[in-house]
């Protein structure tokens, strides 16, 4: 089995050696079987066939057998699963959201990181929140899987990691273009590490020291929040209109069903971000970018539009 | 090769008809059955909303339609009754009677939807959207619901007034009146669907 | 294929059906307007059962003709219901 | 019966009726003909779906961008599934060969509904022509042959007519099914009594009521997505407070059934053809039958086990775990009793015999495989990836194709009264047999690891299965090419044959002429035997 980190690991590989293990013995002893009567009963060696008659007592016992096997299998199947379903009352708790194609992950003390990070041995215990459309959360280390679902309400799932070290989060649902993009990773950690890394101050506020250049901290943003799954930076479309050569145009956009003119600036960039769907730009759909309010604060747009200026160099 | 003439031999096989339209009438059964699983389901999870929903529709004209509908039930039967026995004038008047009776279904319906969509209530309406989640459920539902019913009064319409055609061309006699018995089946499913319509949408609050 | 020898329904059976059918709309109607909660929506349902099964048996003629639409509606209906129940495992307990 | 003399013994292929050329063809309502058209437009459609397949390979031959971008991408697994699985396996056996021999099988003239056969086929090709229209207006869809709300009514992309060409497919199904029944029920020739029927019949049969009641259920789902992306009715729309994983399970109360609409044909074939390759009656004819009645029945309550990450209610998902396994029990008991036919036999070892028993090889790995994902706890942990891919190109391309293959190679002088060259049928089946097993095997593998279905791009840890995986892709279009171009080139300049029974069968099928006539018989046989009376 491939690389396990976390207590469901045993149950859930202990139910696939078994259900392997019966498949293979089958599929071998069939297909020898087949292969033994391809060789004593072909026609060369074996010129008249001889007729058999039906069993019933054969029938019935190739139909009981199995049915016990899949019993079996059924029943480690529902144990390797069941604690799945029984997140513990204790333990930290996470928000997962998941949006077009990034997930951001938000901790009980406000503090938001787009990689999940948690201690080893402590139960997590993940609310899962999708703003857009399906979405799923997969971690193969520790064999958990749960689609992310609009408006389902209890939308949750919940782990147990055993070893420290950093593992791959996929999206497993397929939500569209940049499905194959929609990665992340959880980062185990030793207990003390984690709390330490938790109650950190200065995570909470974005640091700026006086030399940086603002255009590069927006840079930053615009990929560590994944506004480059749909904004390319070289000119083409995706999703959403390229960030290229934009900022300063004049350009056409569509509100309330009519088609009016606006200049490019700050103000459009920031009524872009936190209500995309009050101007549409021309040749776009509404509903695919989802407000970022709460998520990039007005500073952060600052340095975001420093950095859409500087494509214009 | 020689020369060939079409198959000379036509196959007639009544009972195969009837069968074949009950499978048919079994497909629209399972149809209209997932209609009503949707029903169950989103009634189960807004049992508030639908339960006011109700009260909004007119209890008046479903029942007026459900009376037209079991009449012109009774009216196709009859005139099945009328074709075994040879009787075509009779036939064609009960089969006249059950169109007649299937128009003023789609009036009525025409007036009930023209009355809510006048006050924005369809599907993507202002006055829909204002409401909550389990009222647009249960109006989307009726909507879809009484639509596809309607859309099969009419498939039934056009399916009568090409019988009433064959019987007047006496293709459609006292010994071949499959054609009449397969529409009356298919009348009758119409029926069955509306018997269940109407007490989820119109009664039960 | 022989043209089987069919039943044919005398038009006051049809009116007895029809005036039975329209008592049990207008039983249906009167007792779902007195407000009896779930009670309500059971005989409303059981009310439109039974109506649909006369509709099946007289009008649909499955009390005359070959026992094997029976047999097919039966377990048409019957697997239905059952799917609508599966189904409810999901929504009864989520 | 009237009298039919003077069409006596010219074939179908050479009849000449109202009609010449090309309208003899698309308006005849004979059911070999009828068969024969779907086969040539399944032909055309599955090579278009099959090159989609083999560029997706190409692309995850390696990381990155090899040949395309992810929009391409996602179009092209959209519309292989929406192509193989609607226009391809759904309508696959019955309609080519359920169309071709049903009657034929029965000792009957022709199916019960004609003209609503040729119609149907006419329906199929709407259907298609609305599915590839959406190519010229607006681009390819790109939700994945599932359509799950609410991405189906949010993406950009120009999925009406897919959905619409599907609901439109749907129909043409409904059709099929229910003219087998009828012609199931009433033609059956005198003396041949329900357990005197052979066993694609009873498949067919079996599968057309499922064609019957399970096909609506995707009609109306199709249809309110429809409605839902037009009108925006609320009823799929979390935003408007309905219920995405309702969709689900409108989906796949449909798509379940339809796994076995695809596979029970399939299995009839199988079934015809090992007794007559072994010379010996199959083996427990009554258990294959009542197993098909069961595998179609039991198949109805077992959807949710593609939902078990879906969100629904923990009771739901162990109930349909259990359901699942049951269901695997029918399966189970035919691969016993195809392989005690063999025991004892006279194998004949020609080019359908090689396929019938790779397909039970396949199919077992593609079985036992859904074992493992019948199951709650594996199935969390490969539910969505690859693992569920190989799984079902296992049973689906194993289990339908291969036995589609192996009908092919058994009907063909019977279907065209030509021969085709063995030699090169059998190459062609060893390189796509050993391309097959490249190819889907890996995908197993990539599964285990962690890899998700439907992505355009992955991780360097798992290049190392998609290599191997893609190179078995290229192995296999070399294989099908030699079957396909055998087949085509032998359908016109085979060998002639006019033997009524080259392989020694026992079904009425190789009692009529080869190629038929018209109408098959001159005179309705009368049946007394069972089938597969090997003396
Ligand atoms: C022809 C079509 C076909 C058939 C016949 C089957 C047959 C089976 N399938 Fe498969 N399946 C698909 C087509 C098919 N499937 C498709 C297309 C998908 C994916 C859809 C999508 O998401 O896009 C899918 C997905 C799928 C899933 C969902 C995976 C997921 O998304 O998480 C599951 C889960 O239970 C499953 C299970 C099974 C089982 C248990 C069987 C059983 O019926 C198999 C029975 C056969 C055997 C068991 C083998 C033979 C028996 C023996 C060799 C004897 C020994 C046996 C025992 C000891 C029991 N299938
Ligand atoms: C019958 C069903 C069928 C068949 C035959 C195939 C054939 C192939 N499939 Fe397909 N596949 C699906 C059904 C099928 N597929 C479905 C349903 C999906 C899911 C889509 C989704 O996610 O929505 C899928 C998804 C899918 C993916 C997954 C995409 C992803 O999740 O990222 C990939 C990846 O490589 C793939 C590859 C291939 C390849 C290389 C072939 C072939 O190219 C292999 C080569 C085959 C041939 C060259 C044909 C040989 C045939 C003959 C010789 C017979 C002639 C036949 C007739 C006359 C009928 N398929
Ligand atoms: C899911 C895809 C998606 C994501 C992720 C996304 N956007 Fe957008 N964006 C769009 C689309 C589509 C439009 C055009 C429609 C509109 O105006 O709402 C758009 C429009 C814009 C515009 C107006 C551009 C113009 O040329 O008119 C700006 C500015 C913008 N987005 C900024 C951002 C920023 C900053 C982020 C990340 C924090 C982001 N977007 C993330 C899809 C996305
Ligand atoms: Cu998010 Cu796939
Ligand atoms: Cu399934």
């Amino acid at each position: 089995m491939i690389l396990g980190a976390s207590t469901f690991v045993e149950g859930v590989d202990f139910a696939f050696m078994f259900i392997l293990g019966i498949a293979f013995f089958f599929l071998i002893s069939i297909t020898a079987v087949m292969i033994f009567f391809i060789y004593r009963y072909n026609k060369k060696r074996n010129p008249k066939a001889t007729q058999v008659k039906d069993s019933t007592t054969l029938e019935i016992t190739w139909t009981v057998i199995p049915l016990i096997l899949v019993m079996g299998m059924f029943y480690y199947g529902y144990v390797g699963w069941i604690p799945m379903k029984k997140p513990p009352e204790e333990g930290v708790t996470i928000t997962s959201h998941a949006r077009m194609w990034s997930f951001s992950f938000e901790y009980e003390n406000g503090r938001v990181s787009d990689k999940l990070y948690v201690p080893v041995d402590t139960a997590v215990i993940i609310n899962l929140n999708a703003m857009d459309v399906l979405h799923a959360f997969y971690i193969p280390a520790f064999r958990i899987k749960e689609d992310m679902v609009p408006g389902l309400a209890n939308n949750r799932t919940w782990f147990e990691a055993t070893k420290t070290g950093s593992y791959s989060v996929f999206c497993a649902e397929y939500c569209g273009l940049q499905h194959s993009y929609m990665l992340s990773e959880v980062v185990v950690m030793e207990q003390d590490e984690f709390w330490e890394w938790y109650h950190d101050p200065d995570a909470m506020t974005l640091e700026v020291p006086d030399d940086a250049d603002p255009a590069i901290l927006g840079r930053q943003i615009i990929s560590s929040k994944g506004c480059t799954a749909c904004h390319s930076l070289d000119g083409s479309s995706l999703v959403g209109p390229t960030f290229a050569g934009r900022y300063g145009e004049t350009i056409t956009v569509i509100t309330d069903g009519q088609e009016r003119e606006v200049l490019y600036d700050e103000e459009y960039v920031k009524r872009s971000i936190y209500d995309p769907d009050y101007d549409i730009t021309e040749g776009f759909r509404p509903g695919q970018m989802l407000s970022y309010e709460g998520e990039i604060s007005e500073e952060e747009i600052e340095f975001i539009v420093a950095f859409l200026e500087s494509l214009n160099e | 090769m020689e020369k060939n003439s079409e198959p000379t031999h036509v196959h007639r096989d009544d009972e195969g008809d009837k069968m074949g339209m009950w499978l048919f009438i079994f497909t629209e059964l399972l149809l209209f059955g997932m209609l009503f699983l949707m029903y169950a389901v989103y009634r189960y999870r807004n049992p508030e909303a639908f339960y006011l929903g109700g009260k909004e529709l007119d209890v008046f004209i479903g029942t007026l339609n459900t009376v037209i509908l079991l009449i012109s039930s009774a009216t196709v039967a009859m005139s099945i009754s009328a074709i075994q026995k040879g009787r075509k004038k009779q036939a064609l008047l009960f089969l006249g009677t059950t169109l007649t009776l299937a128009l003023v279904f789609l009036v009525n319906k025409y007036l009930e939807w023209g009355a809510k969509i006048e006050y924005g209530f369809y599907p993507g309406g202002e006055a829909l959207l204002e409401l909550g989640h389990g009222t647009i459920l249960f109006f989307g539902l009726y909507y879809v619901m009484s639509g596809i019913h309607a859309l099969h009064i009419i498939i039934g319409m056009a399916l009568f007034i090409y019988v009433f055609q064959q019987i007047r061309k006496e293709k459609v006699h006292q010994t071949d009146y499959v054609w009449l018995e397969n529409t009356g089946l298919y009348w009758h499913l119409v029926d069955l669907i509306w018997i269940f319509l109407f007490p989820l949408f119109y009664l039960i609050h | 294929m022989s043209q089987e020898k069919h039943h044919i329904m005398s038009y006051t059976t049809h009116l007895i059906v029809l005036g039975v059918l329209l008592i049990l709309t207008a039983v249906s109607v009167a007792v779902t307007s007195l407000e009896l909660g779930a009670l309500s929506t059971l005989v409303a349902m059981l009310i439109a059962g039974v109506k649909a099964a006369i509709v099946l048996v007289w009008f649909m003629h499955l009390k005359f003709d070959n026992k094997l639409y029976t047999i097919f509606t039966v377990f048409v209906l019957v697997l239905f219901l059952l799917v609508l129940y599966v189904t409810f495992f999901d929504y009864s307990y989520r | 019966m009237s009298e039919t003399t003077s069409s006596k013994h010219v074939s179908f292929l050479q009849y000449k009726g109202k009609y010449k050329g090309i309208l003899g063809w698309i308006l005849s309502t004979d059911h070999k003909r009828v068969g024969l058209l779907y086969l040539y437009t399944m032909l055309v459609f599955f090579s278009l779906a099959a090159i989609l397949g083999l560029l997706m390979k190409l692309q995850l031959i390696a990381p990155g961008y090899t040949i395309m971008g992810p929009q391409t991408y996602n179009a092209m697994f959209t519309v292989h599934g929406i192509i193989m699985i609607f226009i391809i396996v759904v309508p696959g056996l019955p309609a080519v060969f359920g169309n071709f021999f049903l009657p034929i099988m029965i000792g009957a003239k022709d199916v019960a509904f004609p003209r609503l056969n040729l119609a149907s086929w006419w329906i199929y090709v709407i259907g298609i022509l609305v599915v590839l229209t959406s190519q010229f207006v607006g681009g390819w869809p790109d939700t994945g042959w599932t359509f799950y709300a609410p991405y189906s009514f949010q993406t950009p992309a120009n999925v009406l007519p897919a959905l619409f060409g599907a609901f439109i497919l749907g129909f043409s199904s409904i059709l099929t099914g229910i003219n087998f029944v009828v012609t199931v029920h009433r033609m059956r020739a005198p003396g041949m009594s329900w357990f005197k029927m052979p066993l694609f019949p009873w498949t067919l049969y079996a599968t057309a009521w499922v064609q019957i009641l399970a096909t609506p259920v995707i009609g109306i789902t199709l249809l309110l997505t429809v409605m839902e992306r037009v009108l925006g009715v609320g009823v799929f729309d979390p935003a408007l407070g309905g219920d995405p994983i309702l969709y689900q399970h409108l989906f796949w109360i449909y798509s379940h059934p339809a796994v076995y609409i695809m596979i029970l044909p399939g299995m009839g074939a199988i079934s015809e053809i090992l007794p007559v390759f072994s010379q010996k009656r199959i083996y427990g004819y009554k258990a294959i039958v009542l197993s098909s009645l069961a595998i179609a029945f039991v198949g109805y309550f077992v959807w949710g086990h593609h939902m078990f990450t879906s969100g629904m209610s923990g009771r739901a998902l162990y109930a349909f775990s259990f359901l699942t396994f049951i269901v695997a029990i029918p399966s189970a008991i035919k691969v016993f009793n195809w392989v005690s036919t063999m025991y004892k036999g006279s194998l004949n070892l020609q080019t359908p015999f090689y396929w019938a028993t790779s397909f039970i090889f396949v199919f077992m790995i593609g079985g036992l495989t859904g074992l493992v994902l019948g199951s709650l706890a594996t199935n969390v942990h490969v539910h969505d990836t690859h693992f569920v891919v190989a799984h079902f190109h296992f049973i689906v391309f194993g289990g339908t194709g291969f036995s589609f293959m192996a009908a092919l190679h058994y009907w063909f002088p019977k279907m065209f009264g030509r021969m085709y060259d063995a030699n090169w049928a059998n190459t062609g089946w060893a390189v796509f047999f050993s391309g097959f097993l490249t190819l889907y095997l890996p995908m197993f593998y990539l599964g285990i690891q962690g890899m998700p279905r439907r992505y355009y791009d992955y991780l360097p840890e798992f290049h190392g299965g998609n290599i191997i995986s893609s190179l078995g892709a290229i192995l296999m279009i070399a294989g099908a090419m030699i079957i396909i171009v055998n087949l085509v080139r032998s359908s016109r300049h085979g060998q002639k044959t006019s033997d009524k029974n080259p392989w020694g069968g026992r079904t009425l099928e190789w009692e009529t002429d080869t190629p038929p006539t018209l109408e098959n018989w001159d005179e309705i046989p009368n049946v007394t035997e069972e089938p597969y009376e090997y003396k």
